[in-house]
């Protein structure tokens, strides 16, 4: 039983960056996402690759802190995405009407 | 409120009426989220819910509990009582029932309806304002009582039942 | 009894003296375990304990929760309430107290001495009979005390310090 | 979040049966894994393995049931095996004394 957010970062290059993240994004770890994910963006960056393969449960408040790196990947420019999204955690995007909004691909490439 | 399965708030002295329930008394720290959701875990476990239902359920209390901490408490530390447990009422079958009791001062005077219709617009998505929308999706029935010291939160799940759209607030 | 940092059991109505503290009321099913160990978890994460550690205490708080279900209400519903908290004592430092209440008529009468120290035979293993030991061998402290009108087990581990194979009672 | 106790069993051949346990083996699950265990042990069975990679957390009545397992291979004649346990799973066979008088092997064989 972990109440703390785990993150592991893979550069591909400059240009493209994966960040796995494991653990539960809720209103106790979500603003330490937000710490992970805000440096990621800047002009040069391409792609910003969250893999959520190892994420049991995310509440609104991982939702919205997404949604805070698609305004910044809009505003840099680059491809946010997102991938491995178990059933529940799909099902949460569904119900807040979102998962169309995100770029979201089935399995997280290597 | 008036819901016959549910108790006063505070434990009862007889053992028999606890039967089943769980009631949490906890400060609202963020990290006893996961408590919160072990509580969970148990009850749609003893009420025969899925991975999905039972996911649903814990979005639900999840997101009632951050915005006590975050909107009624505005951060601060703040006690919160939570009981829950599976009542069977003739009327409405068996359900899942959540009792949340904040001692805020600060009481919602919202309207769940309109937080429960709020969709997010593509173009100009705004990071907030999505947990009552959520909490009303998956809960069967959602009711706020303005207390004389605090707030009464009951959400209530069905239990073998389809999913429910609905707020009832 | 008499450590400073315990309250009453029963949940105090101001809310400085909870700030804290987790306090749940269940009937001794055996599925609360899964409630207990979140609690467990997010106690020993404010303690930055190990997850060794955190393991020790989730392994001491499970066995004496079984222990009661078992023993003291013999299988059947019972009510239990569990508080803890991260005290600060100047003599002893800081610590994690997990206090049970129960409200069964079996008291136990054993002696926690010698639960400790039972040693299994490999050549004539018995299946049961480890409970207390574990408890005792990973709590810094353990004490029974036989109430009016149940029990009150309390269980300390000692943050910042290594693991401890006495146990005080 | 799982409340459960699941099992896989892969019969190598009539004499050899592996049994795979996942989720946390409690007074809640404990007598699940003992239903499942103890028709294991029959006289023409000469090893049971049981592998507990998945298994996060272990406690005395789970430790009682797999001693329970030990006395009835001594009755059938068979071997019983222990692998995959994990670090705090293995504390508490040393805690509780017993990690020599099982057999316990570090990877799960497949
Ligand atoms: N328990 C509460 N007490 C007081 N106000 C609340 C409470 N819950 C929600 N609110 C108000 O309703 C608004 C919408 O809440 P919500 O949909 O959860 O989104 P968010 O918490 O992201 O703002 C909040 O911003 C807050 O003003
Ligand atoms: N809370 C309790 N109330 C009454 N008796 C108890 C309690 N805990 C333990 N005991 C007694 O002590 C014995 C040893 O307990 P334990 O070491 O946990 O092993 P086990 O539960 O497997 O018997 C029990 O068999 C029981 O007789």
């Amino acid at each position: 039983m972990d109440v703390t957010l785990n993150f592991e970062r893979e550069d591909r290059d400059d240009t493209h960056t994966l960040l796995r993240i494991k653990g539960d994004v809720t209103i106790h770890t979500s603003t330490r996402l937000r710490e992970q994910l805000k440096p990621l963006f800047t002009t040069k960056m391409q792609e910003v690759h969250v893999a959520l393969d190892h994420v049991d449960f995310m509440d609104s408040s991982g939702i919205a802190t997404l949604v805070e790196g698609l305004q910044w990947s809009r505003l840099t420019g680059g491809r946010f995405v997102l991938s491995g999204l178990k059933d529940n955690v799909k099902d949460v995007f569904s119900l807040a009407k979102l998962d169309t909004v995100f770029d979201i691909e089935d399995s997280t490439a290597a | 409120m008036g819901n016959p399965c549910i108790q006063d708030v505070s434990f009862p002295a007889s053992e028999s009426s606890h039967v089943g329930k769980l009631c949490l008394q906890l400060n609202c720290n963020s990290d006893c989220i996961h408590v919160l959701r072990s509580m969970v875990a148990v009850m749609t476990a003893r009420a025969g819910m899925d991975e999905l239902r039972s996911n649903r359920v814990a979005i639900a209390v999840d997101e009632l509990f951050a915005n006590i901490a975050a909107h009624a408490y505005g951060g601060k530390a703040g006690r919160v009582e939570i009981e829950t447990c599976i009542c069977d009422e003739a009327e409405h079958g068996r359900a899942l029932v959540f009792d949340f009791r904040d001692f805020a001062s600060v009481a919602w005077a919202g309207c769940l309806k309109e937080a429960a219709n709020h969709v997010p617009d593509p173009e100009n998505l705004c990071p907030g304002g999505l947990g009552l929308r959520l909490i009303c999706k998956v809960s069967d029935h959602c009711e706020h009582q303005a207390l004389e010291d605090g707030n009464h939160w009951r959400l209530i799940f069905n239990i073998n039942d389809g999913e429910n759209d609905g707020c009832n607030a």
